[in-house]
């Protein structure tokens, strides 16, 4: 064991699956013509064709056997491609609940980041608007309910397939207490962060592509040191977001969860599955933003053009991120894994683990 | 120094205030959204009825206080003034250039709110670049007429107008600033044809396109050639007066969220806010500071740079800013359930991303204040 | 009445005055002479020389009758001097206490930021190392403390002369209740802010004089656009703080005070002294530590010699501004003027005023 | 990926670790400061006595993670490492282009941490223009030797180390970077003065000058005339590999005045400390990938500018908040009553203000991050 930063032999086989089959089948106007609601059958029924949707289930439960360190491959291939399909949703539900029909991708099914409110409702959940099956927690369990999806989503900014969604009404099974959603909390943050470096990194490669050809005043507009020190600042942003992606997976699965990772602010140590996934989501929210505003910004008037991919990853980089909420409320909870009030319990579930260390 | 506004400024905006209330109705805003035309015609109609179009043009002999007012009192209400900012540009520029049958022939429709007109400037290959466009103006001799052939980019409001604003080339060989005339043109001249583009802020702009438009001299705007000097005079109106005040609608609408969602009790959220308003202040003064240049015959220097890329770039990071902060909700558009501030903050975030750009980009601005105002070499 | 954004021709000679005076006693030497405690004696003889510690009492006290409006010019000129002595905080002191020697300047007068602890101990006082004459709160009253100041101050990152002062040792006079001491906090914010607006007007003239002189690569520096555009974000964030320091002047001169002031956040209008105080001391406390981290950092590694003039800006930019405490905290009090939470009395003595407006 | 330490790593850690606790004290480092000079000998030559030194030096055939450990561990700690990294990057230099006599004469002395050395590379008109430098280094004829005259600029620990590598342009004909020669001489030879500089930071650094300094062949570091191959090599273990992990200690302190003044429970704080918390995660993996790609011989490429650029100006904001935030007692410096962090928030705001600028501009930087990692033009 060392370090190592380069991909494994089965990260690089499926990061090349997926990018192959997602430029084929996948290119921009299959992502517009999955607007507004977002969401596009046929790819996900393509998806089926390899069984993608089973992947991240053992395969003793008839899934792929993907570890996490290859499921945050597949989530950036998705959010470079802004891919219409709720794999993500699915990957972290399937984990949870390995039904038949989940695993094949016959059902969709998508989790509820927030627990239902006093009426039972779980408030615009990612993926709602086409999930068959819904995970969340209601009360003090999780569970996990079947019902005929809307079909539809509000008008929303990333033109996402949320939607509201009841935790009662519908084919209700109790998976377990609330806690037992802890690790699908963690990680659909960790492949959402993977899903956003997808999105800064495109809007890096679309925003170099365009001030590479585009000229103003005489000269090719990337010639601009303005430019080029703005663009300068995405490959710390993104390679930053895509390591904690990578190392939240490593930690889990390496069983480094909870109370066996190691959360040590002294030196600076973190190999806590929960809080490097909340590092990772927070990182990526941030890179997708800032790579996605620049790189709008340098197309000019074109990047807020319909016409142009940019607008696309703009619009998820918000919409993708934000649906868990304000990242300062994010911030304030990573807080509480890394430095506990006295006298907590700390974090969703992992929390505080291992601390070594000076005053 | 003083900041207070005179009797009259205060009575024109108490005007300007009681005009917004009576014609600018949410169903009125709900139909721009919905047409993608940011233009309202009762509106625009009735500060033309008021004789507010007329003060607020722009131009020697005119207040510009009266001009900051009225684009400043609709930014803040948020009622869609870009129609009258152009139609009063526009009679500004003829008021200077035009010819007395042009001031009689056309001001008077644009000066009402009746007559709109667009501006064709850019060009797909153009952007900041202005002097690089390619539309070419050639004399016709046979009838002393010109003959006018190109394409422009984000003709705002080229749909619904009746005249429009034409920067052309007449004279390839005078040079990077030489050889440009400036036409005014009935938008319904044959030749003249106009495709929609639209945008991820829902607004609708257009490409306009010029095959063989055939016009004469009375379209002239200023002398053959010299269009340049038309368009410094044009930009000059245009620059750091509008589009500086967003922050406190943006401010209001969120405050609005937040009180509505309990968050306004939250210390993150307060701390944030009180910085927007210093940010909105900031803005409010930086403008009103370009306004007093341009009153006293001192502008304009950078001082619009200056305001206009402080401004538009602080909305763009407080809308951004407001949209995270309201979570899910702030991602919901107009009319959904529980939208925060009824959609306004996903609009805010769609809205507030071309005003770093149109009118002059941050870099184009940049590069003007340390050229022009600390007389850094120019590097371009 | 109209929009005026020029000096008028009382601040302009004010202006003039001081300005040709400090570049004549003041030159950078002076201010590393007075180093580590951050006074200079003389400098503080030669503005008594002019009357300038009494200035800001109305003529019928002794005083020079100067409006706020003068005090901002005076407080922006010694800021862009650095000047090494109190002169702002006695200014203030001065208007809350005009004994006579305090206005003739042989007592040198100062405010304490803080409430007295419960050992009777003002924390850090700005001037607490020279002042003979100590104001501030104590308790519920406002009381005036006259002791011998230590003549030495803790070692600190801006050579600031502060100090600790007891607010009970020592001759003390009862001045009014604490509400009393509001008035004084505001135009120390105002004052402070103009003088931070001094030191950030200064780091960009350093700033600028180095960049066009400064070759890198065949090009003076101050061609290339990356710190072109760096600098060009000065003018506003300094003009801002200084139209803010100007408009709490103006307020404060015409009244503007508390319910007689205008706060209405639904039309963007605030014409209340105490909040535009407290937005110009936060904007001017930004612009001078923006301006001088930028400014320095343009001058490569000479910046952080001590032979350079930037780093005695740069530590004074924050010295000046952090002795109130965190901006976070003053941010949280403003937004208490702005948006009083419910039932509350809101800010100190200012607060909410006329509120016009829509929902 | 795999983020994990083998055994041999962690248990030089261990090492690493004990050696600071029972060298690096209170004490040592009060004199540091006292002295503006920031070495330990005691610390390094600990290093030394442990083959650490040894370990630590860069080049083909040495572990990068040994190296990356032993300065990241140093920098956690808040131990000052800045001697141990000079000696073991010039170590590696003559390792690589020494002769077999050097590496018997000067690399013991250097790894053993007895023997500290110098750089004087910058010059005072230089700064980021290194070619630019007028240090000249005339052949001597009559003995084989070399005389060398001029003035160096941020020598720092010249006044106190043995030798000094050293930057001389050999033939101003070669053009811009042909006609350099690399020396290492002892800081005793004649002709070398030493004046100290100053900083805010109250580290002492050096101008030193050399005026007719003369040295023989034996110390040539590397072909005469071919120094600045030697400069790629030296600059290359230099870049991104230092300095990027100051924001653990900087939050360790802060945490420890935040704590003890109750400032923890602040919400605003602990938003901030959440987010510093992630900025020191990913200075530490851009910098540990910067590591790998030297393991693998991928590298260097603009790696190491990336976790530069990024770490540096992350702890300069850093350090500027928490001293922000700090107030009052965030201007106190070491050993005043309350100062916060025992002084160290104030220490970190003057520390973190150079490291932007030496060892490679942010500017620099960002410029060869555009240039080589993205392609675009190179426009100095």
């Amino acid at each position: 064991m060392a370090l190592e930063f380069g991909l494994s032999p089965d990260q690089e086989s499926i990061s090349d699956l997926f990018s192959s089959f997602l430029a084929k089948e996948c290119p921009t106007e299959v992502v517009r013509e999955a607007e507004p609601l977002g969401h596009s059958p046929m790819l996900w029924t393509a998806l089926q064709g390899f069984d993608a949707p089973g992947m991240g289930l053992p395969v003793e439960a008839g899934g792929g056997g993907a570890a996490l360190a290859d499921l945050v491959v597949v989530a950036e291939a998705l959010g470079r491609a802004a891919a219409p399909v709720p794999l993500v949703e699915h990957l972290v539900a399937s984990r949870l609940h390995p039904e038949a029909a989940i695993v094949s991708g016959d059902l969709i099914a998508t989790i509820a980041l927030h627990p239902a409110d006093g009426s039972g409702l779980w408030r615009l959940a990612p993926a709602g608007a086409v999930a068959n099956v819904v995970i969340g927690i209601d009360g003090d369990e999780t569970v996990a309910v079947h019902a005929a999806p809307p079909g539809v989503a509000p008008a929303n900014h990333a033109c996402a397939p949320i939607a509201d969604r009841s935790a009662r009404l519908g084919d209700r099974v109790v998976l377990g207490p609330a806690s037992a959603f802890d690790r699908a909390l963690a990680e659909w943050r960790m492949l959402t962060a993977s899903a956003l470096v997808g999105v800064a990194t495109a809007a890096l490669d679309i925003g170099l592509a365009y001030v590479r050809e585009r000229e103003q005043f005489g000269r090719t507009i990337g010639s601009y040191q303005a430019i080029q020190h703005g663009l300068a600042d995405f490959p710390a942003l993104i390679d930053g977001a895509r390591f904690l992606a990578h190392k939240a997976a490593w930690a889990g699965d390496n069983g480094r969860v909870g109370a066996a990772g190691v959360i040590d602010m002294d030196e600076g140590e973190i190999t806590e599955h929960c809080a490097l996934a909340s590092m990772a989501f927070l990182q990526a929210g941030e890179a997708a933003a800032v790579c996605t505003d620049r790189s709008l910004h340098y197309h000019g008037g074109y990047g807020f053009s319909k016409e142009y991919d940019i607008q696309l990853y703009f619009r998820r980089a918000r919409g993708w991120a934000n649906i868990l909420g304000d990242p300062a409320r994010e911030r304030l909870r990573l807080a509480d894994m890394l430095w506990p009030p006295p006298g907590s319990t700390a974090g969703v579930g992992a929390g505080r683990a291992i601390t070594a260390g000076r005053a | 120094m003083d900041f207070s506004l005179s009797d009259e400024h205060l009575e024109l905006r108490r005007q300007m205030r009681e005009i917004m209330t009576a014609t600018v109705t949410a169903e009125v805003i709900d139909e721009t959204h919905r047409s993608g035309t940011n233009h309202a015609p009762g509106f625009i109609e009735a500060l033309g009825d008021a004789g507010i179009l007329a003060r607020a043009m722009p131009g020697p002999g005119q207040d510009p206080v009266d001009m900051w007012l009225v684009s400043s009192e609709a930014e803040k209400f948020g009622a869609p003034f870009d129609a009258g900012g152009m139609a009063t540009s526009i009679a500004g520029v003829l008021a200077q250039l035009g010819t007395d049958e042009q001031r009689r022939r056309i001001t008077p429709g644009l000066l009402s709110g009746r007559e709109l007109v667009c501006f064709g400037l850019t060009e797909p290959d153009g952007g900041s670049d202005l002097p690089r466009i390619k539309t070419r103006a050639v004399r016709n001799e046979t009838d002393d007429g010109w003959i006018i052939n190109g394409a422009k980019m984000w003709t705002t409001m080229g749909h619904v107008a009746d005249w429009v604003f034409l920067l052309a080339r007449s004279d390839a060989s005078a040079g990077r600033y030489g050889g440009f005339t400036t036409f005014i043109i009935p938008m319904s001249t044959p030749g003249i044809t106009v495709d929609p583009v639209w945008t991820m802020g829902t607004e609708r702009s257009n490409a306009t396109f010029y095959d063989d438009v055939r016009v004469g001299d009375e379209c002239l705007v200023g002398e053959a050639h010299e269009g340049w000097r038309t368009m410094g005079i044009m930009l000059a109106f245009e620059r750091g007066l509008g589009n500086t005040g967003a922050l406190t609608p943006l401010l209001r609408r969120f405050a609005q969220w937040a009180t509505e969602s309990g968050t306004i009790d939250d210390p993150l959220v307060r701390d944030h806010m009180a910085q927007l308003a210093i940010e909105a202040q900031v803005a409010e003064l930086l403008t009103q500071r370009t306004v007093w240049t341009i009153a006293t015959g001192e502008g304009p220097g950078t001082e619009g740079s200056v305001a206009k890329v402080y401004a538009t770039e602080a909305y763009q990071r407080a809308a951004r800013w407001a949209q995270a902060t309201a979570g899910a909700d702030g991602l919901l558009r107009f009319h959904e359930a529980g939208a925060a501030a009824d959609g306004w903050i996903d609009y805010d975030v769609r809205h507030s991303t071309p005003q770093t750009l149109q009118g002059g980009t941050s870099e184009i601005n940049r590069n003007n204040i340390a050229e022009r105002q600390f007389g850094l070499p120019r590097m371009r």
